[in-house]
């Protein structure tokens, strides 16, 4: 049993007890918790596949900045307390628990069938070099093939400044009431 | 001379053409003297073009073609010039010519006078397309142009309402008659592949089945008795008395209704092929003849009379070609046409006389008031009653003879005959009585009085006409039937018993029905109106039957009219309406409602729109998937 | 070791992504005037409008230089992008839409309020997303243009922030679309497992010159991709949300909206199933054709019932969403009649919006199909011009709507699915339904005192709305043969 | 020349587009005089036309290459007599259509546009431009049942729509499978008539194919049991529009059945006859039972329509010379007859604004002229011989005998039913004394009125005494059709009698 | 050992979407959506792995900016919502329907 394994299931653990977390807690602010569990187990499964700079990353931008924004919204516009989780949509939850059950059962069946091959490409075991994510390795082929992929991010962040810009910022009149 | 035979048609067309549009700026009496001109004009140019056939010897029958029509069918605007056709076209122009004379006074006053005269020589163009028809096509227009002609003049009184119930119920009885003439002339073409006469006949022999004719013939009988007022359809002919008087006299005595007769004589070569079908119309003609003639006896209306008598004296002549005595049908059509026409005539000047009354209960002692029209109208009765040596009695003798001699069911249709000869006797003197003779029963303010030259000229030709006429064609000289040769060829005719003897015994069977029958009814009927009243009393519910004419229009009305009426109402309202139309607008309901509960789906809240997109996600992604192990 | 290994510079082709180069720097552009200068808003709105034709034109550009085929590299960027005859068809029509819908956006954009900067920004942004994504040759490369086109779409979907509709609008697009996004990338990355490859051309090779015996995870990516996609062009069952959106988006923007995210996504799933799963096509041509039967009869059916002429419009797409299914269903050789379809289609899209803009006012929300009875006596060349362009909607002969869809129905004729094709017709006719009942509440029914107004930009809009849709009703040709060219790399 | 036949009537509508709506006064009479234009064409290539079975003044040229669809018009005898009747009707009814007054403009606008698409349908030899026509009629005809017509207007207006829309898609889904066949089979798309009918089907596929074809058509003839919107439609369009509705557009139904079903399919025509002339049967009786007893004389008027056309679709199932040629000119009769009716009926609406029969009697005391043409035009749909009417059904009715001799027999019973319903509405309007006020005061036809009907008249006059005008450029194409089916079948013209020996054989055993 | 990757990657992207079709705080749902885009890294850098392609690691952080993106506007349209109606629940908002 390899070291990877030994993380692979720990963090699987815990990575799905975030998940699960951030589903059922009724409080929003442990779903938020829930769900940085989830951030940070990935990111230790990224450095055991070598994903060195991705997981770097994760925890800069996910775990430090998405969540911190998530987090301060949620303290900001206050429901920051445990909320009611019943369900008041009809048939919402049997349809769910429908769809979910007929998922799982479809996956149990591929997994049985022996039909189904997850990365039916892969030519043989990986090798750890090809795919050592130095923040070099990376960012050459960031800034190599994937330039203009990279230049389009930017549009992103400019989309996200506006967007943000035009929701929040502004403040039109009296809001008329209806 | 036959070149211009066209005239016969084309000069009452023009007629009517002119007076239909340039009518109204005539003056009265004009209008009708341009329309008696026009239709006596065309009576010089048949009786010019008949001259050879006169002549006798070899004359062939000829065919004058006008133009294309419906060459695909074989039906094109062409004449046939033959002894028969000459013989109607004469009747029908003379004839003609006579009413149209009388109707000039006869019409005296009335405020679409023009009008009625275009109508008139409308009819008289569409008969003579009729007579003078070259093909069943042709014939056919004729036929119908007649119907629309008769529509027209018995609904001329439009404000009446009965009159134009009685115009279309003219209109559609023919039509129902037509239904089977039209059909017979399908098999027609389907069996000749042409409808011209001489096409045909020249085919009867080889082409034609005897199923073939005598599905022709019987559909042709159809057609015949829808327009010739036979059982079951005669029930039009007596409410058609709505019309003016000279059209009774015009269309339904002397020419319309004798059109059925003109077919079956026209289609004698196929009827030879078929003797069923000729028994059929002999049959038929028998039974119309006696049962129209008992309704008779009991009519009151003057005209109701002559419209009963008529149907009767038709049976006659159906009676007489549906025994292939085609000469003594067609005889006894001429003759017909010749006394009838003065009945009715005659009954119009009574009814303008009587400011149109015409319940002969209210009438009686005209004589002394009316001596033309009484004489005349007494010489008409004597003729149709049969009593030698007037006209009726020699065309109807030859009829009877002829079923005599053909024997077997004939036989009976001969005892038919006589009896009817009587009971036509019967009525027609009962008319005359009560009309003419006995005291005055007239209504306050009516004072009669004989009617002008123009009318009782008519009268008088008419009944000059009624006393000859039966002299063509006697046992002494068989004039008519040499002149009718040419158009029977190759049919075998029926004549009347070969010698004196028998011809005087069934002649003075005859004669005794028809004396016994006017003398019945001179006894009878000159008489105090309690009287004859006892009279008819006698006969018990008999008489009221007659009265009710068998109560056939009821009958009609509900077991025919009443249903077909509720039936077309169920179509339009129940199954139109609501089963059809609602099947359509159920299938818009249905969208819309499929829409409207489809609707729901659309809660507006995002989360089941989550569910409905993950629904549609997995079903994909299965479906897929699954076809990738 | 770190520091030595210089990386090397990467060749760029400007040429190639110089129409959204423009558009990027466009939305820069106005939004750095709009901070410097605070111009008037026409000033802001005429230099996009200007943003754009440059865009326009530097697409025009690239067009001829491909033309003219001296040796440009057609998958620059490592095959980020492909440089074809599709990406140039499908800028046009981007471009000609987005000019339409800025034009239909004017009476917007000076009510919006000081917001018109961004407003306008965004509008380029979004532009220049979907265009990256039509031209887009790597599954990456067009999440991230989807991803640009739609966050901005969200956004503009937000913007009459006065009206409790928009906000309601804009969290229920975020909310599905982004969960529809994460699903269209979980496809590119099974995708990506399964095939060992982004890039679309080499996705076709792997899968042309390999045979795949467990081909489950590409199917299950590609179903993921598909339907990603399905939702942005408002397939059913993925369509939910459309009609909730554009009756709460403002009235101005959501004719842009709809038209270009539909033009973006078909674009996308085009190229995708033409270029890269050619070979599977036995397999998701099935799906591609249920999705479209459903979409019609759906979208007609429901269509049918809604007493409001956004949703009217909404549902309306889905059936459309459905007919243009039908064009694929050929795969190569319908790419041509999905195009013109789009192209048509989406200007009537457009015109449309412009009509619901005139009369509810731009970020009003009175759409209601009622508030149009006498449009025709009020506003005669608005009514007459919105009758053609819905009856160029329905598919009536002599507009371009009928050519569009006799195109993609004999494409798939041809394909084989002739029961889709039944399907369609027969949802057409159920189609003529609802947009005759527009046309008679505007000419049959009398006005009830309410007052419309229009604009001289909006009659532009509805002027060129309907000289395209007679046009290319009458004399497709031209537009058919450029369209012809459209096949992706 | 005949794109200009198509042309004319549309660049007739652009010209009364461009008066301004202040001149409205104008826009009648120069939309009536433009659209003499169209009819002056149409006499003049009548007049020149051969009588020959090839199509004439043949035009082609391509539209879109790669899918096969050129711009291919021409006329043979069966299109060419409805090209000139639609070219008749049109100015009939502009001018007869003096009682709109609100938005005039726009009706005489759609007007032109509906011929334009009228004479497209007659004229194209290629499907897709057929179908173009065939559908874009609908839009005009729509507008003018919908913004001119009575009370349930928009009912009327979308229920004709849709069912007829619903009809032409099955036909456009035809239209498409057969070519892509074409391309399957030739290698290149095509929707040339001629082309297309070189195809080698399938029979179930020929089958498929005819079922849609006939479908459509049928639903625009309107073969019963699908008829139900043509009622409605007629009694809420407008006087024009009913003109033209029954006047032309439902031939464009028949028209089709005798282009395109027996073109296409010959065998499968033939063995689909019996279906076709039960429903032909079906319609023809029942349409006339129901009209009896309308109370809307214009429903009863719509119905006859029914009935009428019911003939047409029996003589051109009946595939023999009679009835073929009785089919093509009961095309135009009824078009005559039934558009001089509506007419009428139209003229006695703008007098009395009521179409129903018991609301009136005795109008002929007031409006003896208006009864007098009303009369002549019942009895020329009757089908009295002399008139028009009767030269249809007299050939269908006795060419169909050889062939279908049952349907032929109950056909026949149309004719007496079309009397009793022609003449009972006869009687209860016109006839009788005038009980109500408002029925003694109406005014009589203006000389304008008598303008409009006199020709029709004349035409039903002429072509119910000399129908070789039209007939003989009739019969070469008929003849081709049925040399044509003969060909590629089974089947045999009847020959004359045959009858005697094998239906009627009962006497000879 | 890939093949347990991609699972536990499935699931993660089961459970996250789960939570969107469950919860009904615009914020928790939004999580969720986070949630499912770190499945998608899981899966491309795992692939990535697999196929010794490095492509896996960018594109995975494509999908990390484009979930920042995402993020931001999300916020702002939560926070906006909020502000005009004191809540967090999509169930809300549900106006437009139908």
């Amino acid at each position: 049993m390899s070291v990877e394994v030994v993380i692979f299931v720990l963090m699987g653990i815990t990575a799905v007890g975030g998940a699960v977390t951030v589903v059922m807690a009724r409080n929003p602010v442990y779903s938020g918790i829930g769900l940085l569990g989830t951030m940070l187990s990935l990111a230790v499964i990224y450095v055991a596949q070598l994903a060195h700079f991705v997981a770097a990353i994760q925890i800069i931008v996910y775990a430090g900045a998405v969540m911190t924004l998530f987090l301060f919204v949620i303290m900001l516009i206050g429901v920051d307390r445990a909320e009611d989780t019943s369900e008041n949509l009809p048939h919402q939850r049997l349809i769910v628990g429908g769809l979910a059950l007929v998922t799982v059962g479809f996956g149990i069946f591929l997994g049985f069938s022996s039909g189904f091959d997850w990365v039916p490409a892969a030519t043989g075991d990986p090798v750890p070099e090809s795919t050592n994510g130095t923040v070099q390795a990376v960012g050459e082929s960031l800034f190599g093939t994937w330039v203009l992929a990279f230049e389009v991010t930017a549009l992103l962040l400019t989309v996200a400044a506006a967007g943000a810009i035009a929701l929040a910022y502004y403040r039109t009149g009296p809001r008329s009431e209806e | 001379m036959t070149d211009l035979l066209w005239l016969v048609i084309a000069l009452p067309l023009a007629g009517a053409f002119v007076l239909h549009f340039f009518g109204r700026y005539l003056r009265e009496p004009l209008s009708g003297w341009l329309a008696t001109g026009a239709i006596a004009a065309a009576f010089v140019v048949s009786a010019v073009a008949a001259v050879p056939f006169f002549q006798g010897g070899d004359v062939e029958a000829e065919q004058i073609a006008i133009w294309e029509w419906m060459p695909a069918i074989g039906a094109n605007f062409e004449l046939q010039w033959d002894p028969l056709s000459a013989l109607m076209a004469l009747v029908v122009t003379g004839v003609g010519s006579l009413i149209h004379l009388f109707a000039i006074g006869y019409m005296h006053g009335d405020e679409r006078f023009h009008r009625f005269f275009t109508y008139l020589n409308l009819f008289a163009a569409s008969m003579l397309t009729l007579v003078l028809a070259g093909n069943y096509g042709m014939l056919f227009v004729g036929w119908e142009l007649v119907g629309l002609c008769s529509y027209l003049l018995v609904g001329f009184w439009y404000t009446r309402p009965t009159a134009a119930a009685a115009a279309k119920k003219a209109f559609v009885v023919n039509r129902i008659g037509d239904f089977g003439f039209l059909i017979g002339l399908m098999v027609v073409f389907a069996t000749f592949g042409t409808m011209s006469y001489t096409g045909i006949f020249e085919r009867v022999g080889s082409e034609l089945t005897t199923g073939a004719a005598t599905a022709i013939g019987l559909l042709f009988l159809v057609g015949a008795a829808g327009k010739s007022a036979q059982v079951p359809l005669y029930v039009w002919l007596p409410d058609a008395m709505e019309g003016p008087t000279p059209v009774s006299a015009l269309i339904h005595a002397a020419t319309m209704v004798t059109a059925g007769v003109y077919v079956v004589a026209r289609s004698a070569p196929i009827y030879a092929e078929a003797p069923i079908a000729s028994g059929a119309v002999a049959v038929i003609g028998a039974i119309t003849a006696i049962w129209a003639a008992s309704i008779a006896i009991a009519q009151s209306d003057i005209k109701r009379v002559l419209a009963y008598s008529t149907v009767s004296q038709l049976g006659y002549m159906f009676m007489g070609v549906g025994a292939t005595a085609y000469v003594a049908g067609v005889f006894h059509l001429m003759t017909h046409a010749f006394f009838k026409a003065l009945l009715f005539l005659g009954a119009g000047s009574v009814i303008h006389a009587m400011s149109d009354e015409q319940d002969m209960h209210k009438m009686g002692g005209l004589r002394r008031r009316m001596p033309v029209t009484a004489a005349t109208m007494g010489i008409a009765t004597l003729a149709i009653a049969g009593i030698p040596p007037l006209a009726g009695f020699w065309s109807k003798d030859e009829i009877l003879g002829s079923l005599f001699e053909r024997g077997g069911m004939y036989a009976a249709l001969w005892i038919v005959g006589l009896v009817t000869a009587l009971m036509t006797a019967f009525y027609m003197a009962r008319q005359w009585v009560l009309v003419f003779w006995g005291e005055p029963r007239w209504e306050e303010g009516v004072e009669p009085h004989e009617s002008p030259r123009v009318m009782t000229l008519p009268l008088i030709v008419l009944a000059v006409l009624s006393i000859v006429a039966g002299f063509v064609n006697t046992p002494l000289r068989f004039t008519l039937e040499h002149f009718l040769e040419p158009a029977f060829e190759g049919v075998s005719l029926q004549h009347p018993p070969e010698g004196w003897g028998m011809f005087l015994l069934l002649a003075g069977l005859s004669t005794l029905a028809g004396v016994a029958g006017v003398a019945a009814a001179w006894l009878a009927y000159n008489r105090p109106p309690q009287a004859w009243r006892r009279f008819q009393d006698g006969f018990g519910r008999l008489w009221t039957a007659w009265e009710n004419a068998y109560w056939v229009d009821d009958l009609y009305a509900t077991t025919i009219v009443g249903p077909g009426r509720r039936g077309a109402e169920l179509a339009a309202f129940q199954v139109d309406a609501g089963g059809i139309d609602g099947a359509v607008n159920g299938v818009g309901w249905l969208f819309q409602r499929v829409g409207q509960s489809l609707r729901g789906l659309q809660t507006g809240y995002v989360r089941n729109y989550g569910a409905g997109f993950a629904a549609g996600l997995l079903v994909v992604a299965i479906w897929l998937v699954a076809r990738g192990i | 070791m770190i520091a030595q290994a210089s990386i090397p510079a990467p060749t760029i082709s400007w040429l190639g992504i110089a129409p959204e180069l423009v558009l990027g720097l466009g939305a820069a552009l106005v939004l750095l005037i709009e901070v410097q200068w605070k111009p008037p808003r026409r000033v802001l709105a005429w230099t996009a409008g200007g943003v754009l034709v440059l865009g326009g034109v530097m697409a025009v550009v690239l067009h001829r230089y491909l033309d003219a085929g001296n040796g440009i590299d057609q998958l620059p960027f490592a095959g980020l992008i492909a440089l074809d005859g599709f990406g140039v068809f499908a800028r046009y029509v981007l471009f000609a839409v987005a000019g339409l819908g800025l034009l239909a956006a004017r009476r917007m954009i000076e009510e919006v309020g000081p917001r018109a900067a961004e407003m306008l920004a965004l509008m380029l942004l979004a532009t220049a997303g979907f265009s990256l994504m039509a031209v887009s040759a790597n599954l990456v490369m067009t999440f991230l243009g989807l991803e640009v086109g739609s966050i901005s779409l969200y956004v503009l979907a937000g913007f009459a922030r006065e009206r409790e509709d928009s906000d309601e609008a804009a969290i229920k697009y975020f909310l599905l679309g982004s969960f529809a996004s994460a699903v269209f990338v979980y496809g590119v990355a099974l995708v990506f497992a399964g095939t060992g490859s982004f890039t679309l051309p080499a996705v076709r090779e792997y899968l042309t010159g390999v045979v795949v015996l467990e081909p489950g995870v590409i199917l299950l990516g590609l179903a993921l991709v598909i339907v990603g996609l399905c939702f942005k062009v408002t397939a059913a069952p993925f369509h939910s949300w459309a009609p909730d959106v554009y009756q709460g988006a403002p009235a101005g923007a959501v004719g842009f909206m709809a038209a270009i995210a539909k033009i973006g996504g078909f674009a996308a799933l085009v190229r995708i199933l033409v270029s890269a799963f050619p070979a599977m096509a036995a397999d998701w041509a099935p799906v591609v054709a249920t999705i479209s039967a459903v979409s019609m009869v759906l979208g007609s059916v429901l269509a049918i019932v809604q007493d409001d002429l956004r949703r009217l419009l909404a549902y309306s797409g889905v059936a459309h969403a459905g007919f243009i299914l039908t064009g694929l269903l050929s795969g190569a050789d319908g790419t041509a009649d999905v195009w013109f379809y789009l192209a048509v289609y989406t200007i009537q899209l457009v015109a449309s919006f412009a009509v619901v803009a005139a009369v509810s006012g731009s970020s009003g929300s009175r759409s209601a199909l009622a508030d149009y009875a006498g449009l025709a006596q009020r506003q005669p060349f608005l009514a007459a011009t919105f009758t053609v362009i819905l009856l160029g909607m329905g598919g009536l002969p002599l507009t371009s709507g009928f050519v569009a869809k006799f195109g993609v129905f004999t494409d798939a004729w041809a394909a084989g699915y002739e029961w889709v094709v039944v399907v369609g017709v027969l949802a057409s006719v159920v189609a003529f339904f609802f947009y005759l009942r527009v046309v008679v509440t505007m000419y049959m029914d009398e006005p009830d005192g309410v007052t419309f107004s229009s604009s001289a930009s909006i009659r532009w809009v509805m002027g060129l709305a309907v000289a395209s849709t007679i046009i290319f009703g009458i004399f497709p040709g031209p537009l058919l043969d450029l369209a012809g060219n459209a096949i992706p790399l | 020349m005949l794109t200009w036949l198509v042309l004319l009537p549309a660049l007739a509508a652009v010209v009364v587009m461009l008066v301004p709506r202040r001149r409205s006064e104008v826009i009648l009479p120069l939309g009536t005089a433009l659209s003499v234009l169209p009819l002056a064409l149409a006499g003049y290539l009548f007049a020149v036309f051969e009588p020959v079975a090839d199509y004439q003044f043949v035009e082609r040229a391509a539209w879109y290459e790669p899918w096969g669809i050129s711009w291919y018009l021409g006329v043979d005898g069966i299109s060419m007599p409805l090209v000139l009747l639609t070219a008749i009707l049109v100015p009939v009814s502009l001018a007869a259509s003096v009682s709109i007054v609100d938005r005039r403009k726009e009706f005489v606008i759609f007007t032109l546009l509906l011929e334009a698409g009228m004479i497209g349908v007659f004229l194209a030899l290629d499907l897709f431009f057929f179908f173009v026509f065939f559908e874009a009629v609908l839009i005009p005809m729509y507008f003018i049942i919908g913004i001119w017509g009575s009370e349930r207007r928009k009912y009327a207006a979308i229920k004709f729509f849709l069912y007829t829309a619903f009809g032409s898609a099955l036909l456009l889904a035809a239209v498409i499978a057969m070519s892509v066949l074409h391309a399957a089979q030739n290698g290149a798309p095509s929707f040339a008539l001629d082309e297309l009918a070189g195809l080698d089907l399938s029979p179930s596929t020929a089958t498929l194919l005819f079922v849609a074809l006939a479908l459509a058509f049928a639903i625009k003839v309107p073969v019963f049991p699908l008829h139900t919107w043509l009622p409605d439609a007629h009694v809420e369009a407008p006087t024009a529009g009913s003109v033209l509705l029954a006047g032309v557009m439902l031939k464009l139904g028949t028209y089709g059945l005798m282009r395109f079903n027996l073109a296409l399919f010959p065998q499968t025509s033939v063995d689909w006859v019996p279906v076709l002339a039960v429903l032909a049967v079906i319609g023809i009786v029942y349409g006339a039972v129901v009209a009896i007893v309308q109370p809307d004389l214009k429903k009863l008027i719509a119905y006859t329509s029914v009935s009428h056309l019911g003939f047409i679709v029996l003589g051109t199932f009946a595939l023999t010379s009679g009835s073929l040629q009785g089919a093509v000119i009961q095309n135009v009769n009824h078009g005559l007859t039934t558009g001089a009716l509506f007419l009428l009926v139209g003229m006695i609406y703008d007098r009395r604004h009521t179409k129903k029969i018991a609301e009136f009697g005795g109008l002929q005391k007031s409006m003896p002229l208006l009864a007098g043409f009303f009369l002549f035009m019942a009895f020329a749909s009757i089908g009295l011989p002399g008139l028009n009417g009767f030269v249809g059904e007299f050939l269908v009715l006795v060419g169909t005998f050889p062939s279908l001799p049952v349907y032929a027999v109950i056909a026949t019973s149309g004719v007496v039913l079309a009397s009793i319903y022609m003449l009972w509405a006869y009687e209860r309007v016109f006839t009788g004394v005038p009980d109500r006020d408002e029925n003694r005061v109406l005014s009589d036809l203006s000389p304008r009125e008598i303008g409009l009907l006199a020709p029709l008249a004349v035409l039903i006059i002429v072509l119910g005494l000399y129908p070789k005008v039209l007939l003989d450029k009739i019969e070469p194409s008929t003849e081709a059709i049925l040399d044509r089916i003969e060909a590629s079948t089974d089947y045999r013209v009847p020959e004359p009698g045959r009858l005697g020996d094998v239906f009627l054989a009962g006497g000879e055993g | 050992m890939t093949d347990w990757y991609m699972i536990l990657a499935a699931v993660l992207f089961l459970i996250g979407a789960m939570g969107i079709l469950l919860r009904r705080n615009a914020l928790v749902m939004f999580m969720c959506v986070e949630l499912m885009l770190n499945a998608v890294n899981l899966t491309l850098l795992s692939a990535g792995r697999a196929l010794n392609d490095l492509d896996g690691q960018v594109a995975t952080l494509f999908v990390l900016v484009v979930a920042a993106a995402e993020v931001v506007i999300g916020l702002a349209i939560i926070v906006s919502i909020f502000r005009q109606r004191d809540t967090a629940s999509v169930d809300a908002l549900s106006e437009l329907k139908g």
